[in-house]
């Protein structure tokens, strides 16, 4: 039982080292570089995002250049042809420095595995070194207004007219429609199907005429989201990923690559709170000195490291060539409600001042403000505390399904609601 | 056992909920959310006003309708319903209290039939600093009769044309000595800065006063021992806002639920949910009956009110805050968007368990005043 | 807003109290009283327990010769013909006093009501009279192995042999069955009916030959349930309630007045868990200054009163004459949760020594360590948390039903498993 | 990164499990259960030492097999799966960790040899009362060498041959002066008498020593602190034990669940068990997790043992009431008959979290630990 990488993984490791070192700039302080991950994106301002993608792109040309852009992908496409393990060890090397690769995650994680299965090789050579090297951004279209935890209620209509298709309806949860390039998207294609067998799975261009990209503004103050609107946006036959009403099939190619793409949950944790108990005073002194205050960080550590480990035994799988465990499914269901319940009891210590957002006398730049609205969607984008429990309890404790009466009619038939 | 409103309270309370569904809608919650310049409601104020809401418990000889604490308990809970962008609290549970429990006569002639009428609005500014005000973070002090010190956050502040300040008194430096003074904003030496906060249709606003005229309200050096019993009187009457909004933030997730399909059922039928929302009556219920005894431990001056409002108010604190968070997650996606309105309740909820305190200082108070209870 | 009676409850009330200061004994301390409620009966040995019956059946004779014995039963069967408020200032009131009238409690407020709606007039008159008095003591055969929750999912066989029935099954968690002398049975007489369909009703004498009662020892130590064995067991058609295939209508009539049969459910509470800290000894001293225990205390205080104001709101209901609130739903469903919790609490406060039950050492009477073990039974019995989750999302708040299955189909085609 | 036990302890692992499914049936932890008079079962613990668990972490040169603590940890979740009925926790991770740390050489040899032959059995004496062990209510002395004073509750007290009892040392009465003494049972002046508990399957006892002979473990004086580190050695493994425990409470759960019909379908199919199964999954697993950093500590005898064994503690403690108290209402009306395995699971989770000192106690431990290290 040791925390040390093999001796194929130190080789890498280093390898990946010397490439940052050369090309980026390290952080000196990660502790609050995570306080930070959980004021998002855009609130920092119009002009400063567009530099933010600028800059991304110009690093994920290096890494493609370097070999390190696509350590999963084979590599015939531009890719490392690497390991798991080797992708984990780039990513938490990478943590290090200032650089940013998040816009690229959708893209070489889940839509780029997906083209590499069910593309056409013209397409693969098209596509797929400018989707590597981050000329091109790509973004998923999946969730609906009606298919957000039940995905395969997706209502978006696909209608063939010759060799084209004819796609009408309302995309949302869209990250980074507004600036991807491309986009993959799944599409009922025959209403009267089986709810998961008439479905169709395409990919598009993002500025074909029709495309209506409009962001959601979330109560946290930032749109990370957009809402897609569809109006007679007609894409040729060529376009579709794998057969009419196949769109499930590929789509779960889609889904199970994001177990890989996604990073670590953003945000604040136990470190967070625990500095600032030595700062606020409660009813009796200092916030640390107060054994209520005390056990609750007990609770909080113990979650925190609890889920860290956990996160070395998935990689201790990893690094053997086993599928990594649970992580991923208890992970994010974890920390969402964590923070939400760290942050609450944060502006609980600061008392009567603890809802001013105002900057100068906020403690660490609004953390616990922005971590109270953040973490209500953190509890439900990428699955709902519910869902992820479902898939704890189906998935790996193997309970039964419930009865579902949506699997066995006609989609046109399912009573739908609001 | 006559444990309820009485029937005229019930007929205020269906009249109440009549006129804020009517005159408080959410677009008019959200005309102050988007521009917090508006700092409040004019409209809705003078509506509420008009209908003698802010004269509700202020005694006839000083210009209010004589009703008691029971009314008020009742218009606090719609209040709360409405999320009523407007200075209620600050002015009506707050510093009317402070003036009818301890003001001279002539402070009460010169403030409370104002206040009652609407042409003044009140507020207090008491916290300096984050974390919980003690007797070493008071910092403001009235020196020849003068006060100087920074406030913040003053809830409502920036619409406050007076405040029950609590600064440490002239004659005695000691930090025990904290005294209350009224203050009039509308003079030299007071510099009012809106804030940014968690809930902007409720703005508060730092405060800062440099050698500003003050009249001292009751007993110098008593200014804790004061506090702690408007705050006492305050508590249940936020309960029953806060217990309003949860039963709301309830209703809007049940109807939500019952609307929305997935798996080609509602979501409602899920057990999941049901039973969130069966957690969410079960503490909404409960923060009602504790509010209820508030209710009754205020209205009749009971030696009982300080363990009474305690209860309420933590009982309240955990039924919104719940009711509100768990809302939003019966929403789903739509939850957190700025569009739909699960946020007005999730930012009122914190607001209101700030705004007094926090759940924790009203714990500890519960458990105080029991063992004091068990020592007489 | 007041704590009174109006005048009427108060002359009921008076009298109620005359009638019990004249023939029962009045306790002096209610809190021990309480403290004592969590052990159960039965810990109390075979003479201790024969005896205890003997006592409350004479009582109960007394009761029935004043009158009070049925507050809600109609005069002609010997009740007082009360209303529910009566019924509660009654309860109130008895409660004060060292009586018991537990064993009656299923007969006169469930079983008694179900033969008056449904019985002919020579059984009313020949059963009720000794219902009422004690002298005949009633329970009631419904649970079954593979019905608890699911009370409906009958499997004792009724097969109808000319003028009688053969009753063929196991019935399960009767209370009182070992001292009853008859009983109320729902049984399946018709097994490819619907579920709810094929059921019928009857009553019967618990020395029919054929039945066999055996206690439950449960972990608490006590046995205060039992099953019951039926091997063709004959019983007369005249004593069934009810036509053929209409028991689950009968059962209904039984259950609706369930309601007002059950009494506060007995146990520790906020009072025994706060006296105890100010005795015990935490790491920094006694447990009532340690701010970690006084912010547990307030948050049991607050569920505790709680509870009972919100009981003060049913009976201010009732004495409107309107239907009280939701009071027992959310009563046990609270109440068994926090015993639990408090328990174990507790144990924890008396650290490294908590496990010990010995009499001399232990605190308050083992109320903690009992309350530990029968807790695990108050949330389970009478309605589990979940069903009483249930009952509170679909008959309070109004929410869906979830699809039923096996309300569609023939009772025999239903998979059943274990 | 290999945050996992080896190939060999995995192997181990195997074989313990199968070993205690064939020589720890519920049936023979009944046995002990049904009469705790049995005190424990003999034959298990004669198979027990067979295998040679009771030498695993004791050197060779004391008899032992000179393996890791990790071996020792890997042994702990399996006891803790099967319930095991034996006095093994107190006389491995206790007593003899206590020997092989503070013991004289002549201390060791004269014990370290049979309790790894298991000829002795060990244990712990210190608690005296309810209530948290502090400098002021340990009241057990020594005066001109011999030993006096009342311990309870002692587990497995009844059948340890030999004890280390903490008391107030004979050269110093001032109470920080805790020092440790070695008592062997079998001599006039120590009474025994078998307690009620809540776990039957592992008794304990309370013990009366009147002058009897002992001989100081380690420095008089440091008793505190010799027992601090004991107790964080010893938490870890019972955190395996934990673990183990709360992992077959989950599986029984989900067994339970998925034979068990109503309403025509399994209830493991039913949200509400369905989540509450996840729920005892994540915990367990995070225990688990926190657990293994603890073994990792233990074994490299790490700075980081005092936190890396407290947050076991917590974690596991946590999980294996959670998982024990909803294993009983997933059963739901079998599930509190004596019948049923569920509350023998119940029984010794509370056993298991308290026997070291409650879960608040390692709360508390663990923040004043990260409290220590941030100085450092």
């Amino acid at each position: 039982m040791d925390f040390n990488d093999n001796e194929k993984e130190a080789a890498f490791r280093a390898e990946v080292r010397k490439f940052l070192d050369k090309n980026a700039k390290k952080r000196t302080n990660t502790s609050s570089s995570s306080a930070n991950a959980a004021a998002p994106e855009t609130l920092r301002g119009k002009e400063a995002q567009v530099k933010a993608l600028q800059d991304a792109k110009n690093w994920q040309a290096k890494k493609a250049e370097a070999g390190f852009a696509g350590i999963l992908w084979p590599k015939e496409f531009g890719g490392f042809g690497g390991t798991p393990i080797e992708q984990v060890i780039y990513q938490q090397e990478e943590l290090n420095y200032f650089v940013h690769s998040g816009y690229f995650e959708i893209g070489i994680g889940m839509l780029g595995p997906t083209m590499m299965v069910w593309g056409k090789d013209e397409d693969k050579i098209k596509y797929l070194p400018k989707m590597l090297n981050g000329e091109e951004i790509w973004c998923q279209l999946f969730s609906e207004p009606s298919a957000g935890s039940d995905l395969a209620g997706i209502k978006m209509k696909a209608e063939k007219d010759g060799d084209e298709w004819v796609l009408n309806g309302q995309k949302v949860w869209t990250s980074g429609a507004h600036f991807a390039d491309y986009g993959m998207i799944v599409a009922r294609s025959d209403p009267s199907a089986l709810k998961h067998k008439g479905l169709t799975y395409f990919f598009l261009d993002m500025k074909t005429p029709g495309i209506e990209v409009k962001p959601i503004e979330q109560i946290s103050g930032s749109s990370n989201f957009n809402e897609v609107f569809f109006n007679d946006v007609r894409i040729p036959d060529t376009q579709r990923l794998g057969n009419e009403g196949d769109g499930w099939k590929v789509s779960l190619t889609t889904l199970m690559n994001e177990r890989l793409a996604v990073g670590d949950p953003a945000g604040l944790d136990f470190d967070e709170i625990f500095e600032i108990t030595r700062d606020l005073e409660v009813e009796d002194g200092l916030a640390i000195n107060n054994s209520e205050v005390r056990q609750k960080m007990a609770d909080w550590y113990v979650q925190s490291r609890g889920l860290k480990y956990t996160k070395y035994r998935s990689i201790t799988a990893l690094s053997k060539g086993q599928t990594p465990g649970p992580e991923l499914s208890i992970s994010k269901l974890v920390t969402a409600s964590k923070m939400q319940d760290v942050s609450s009891y944060a502006l609980d210590l600061m008392d009567m001042g603890g809802y001013v957002l105002d900057e100068q006398n906020a403690i660490l730049n609004n953390v616990f403000q922005n971590g109270l609205l953040f973490s209500t969607a953190m509890r439900i984008a990428g699955g709902t505390d519910e869902v992820l429990r479902n898939i704890i309890a189906e998935r790996v404790l193997g309970l039964p399904q419930d009865t579902r009466e949506d699997k066995i009619k006609p989609f046109n038939e399912l009573p739908s609601g609001k | 056992m006559n444990f309820d409103f009485s029937d005229d309270q019930k007929l205020l309370q269906e009249q109440a909920r009549k006129f804020l569904t009517d005159k408080c809608s959410r677009k008019l919650v959200r005309s102050v959310l988007d521009n917090n310049k508006n700092q409040y409601s004019k409209e809705l104020w003078q509506e509420v006003v008009n209908m003698g809401w802010t004269a509700t418990a202020i005694p006839e000889e000083y210009g209010g309708l004589g009703l008691g604490m029971l009314e008020l308990c009742v218009i606090a809970e719609e209040l709360g319903r409405s999320l009523a962008p407007i200075p209620f609290s600050s002015s009506i549970y707050i510093f009317a209290e402070f003036l009818k429990a301890y003001g001279s006569e002539d402070q009460k002639k010169q403030y409370l039939p104002k206040i009652a009428s609407g042409e003044l609005i009140g507020s207090f500014a008491f916290p300096e600093t984050k974390g919980t005000p003690r007797t070493n973070n008071i910092n403001s002090k009235v020196e020849n009769d003068k006060l100087s010190g920074k406030k913040l956050p003053v809830n409502d502040g920036q619409v406050a044309d007076v405040l029950i300040v609590a600064a440490n008194s002239d004659n005695n430096q000691n930090h025990n000595s904290l005294s209350l003074y009224i203050v009039e904003t509308n003079q030299a030496g007071v510099e009012e800065k809106l804030l940014d906060t968690l809930d902007p249709t409720r703005p508060s606003s730092q405060i800062e006063f440099s050698n500003v005229a003050c009249s001292v309200l009751g007993e110098k050096g008593e200014g804790w021992s004061m506090i702690q019993n408007i705050l006492n009187r305050a508590a249940v009457l936020f309960a029953f806002e806060q217990v309003g909004g949860a039963q709301v933030a309830l209703d809007e997730a049940k109807k939500y639920s019952i609307e929305r399909y997935a798996f080609g059922k509602p979501i409602g039928s899920f057990q999941a949910l049901k039973h969130k929302m069966a957690d969410m009556y079960v503490k909404n219920e409960l923060a009602k009956s504790n509010a209820y005894y508030g209710a009754w431990a205020l209205s009749t001056d009971s030696m009982e009110l300080p363990v009474a409002a305690a209860g309420a108010r933590v009982s309240a604190t955990e039924a919104f805050h719940y009711a509100s968070k768990e809302n939003i997650q019966i929403h789903g996606g739509v939850g957190f968007t700025w569009e739909y309105d699960c946020h007005l309740f999730y930012r009122r909820s914190k607001l209101l368990s700030l705004n007094l305190g926090s759940i924790r200082k009203w714990k500890e108070n519960l458990i105080s005043n029991l063992e004091k209870r068990n020592i007489t």
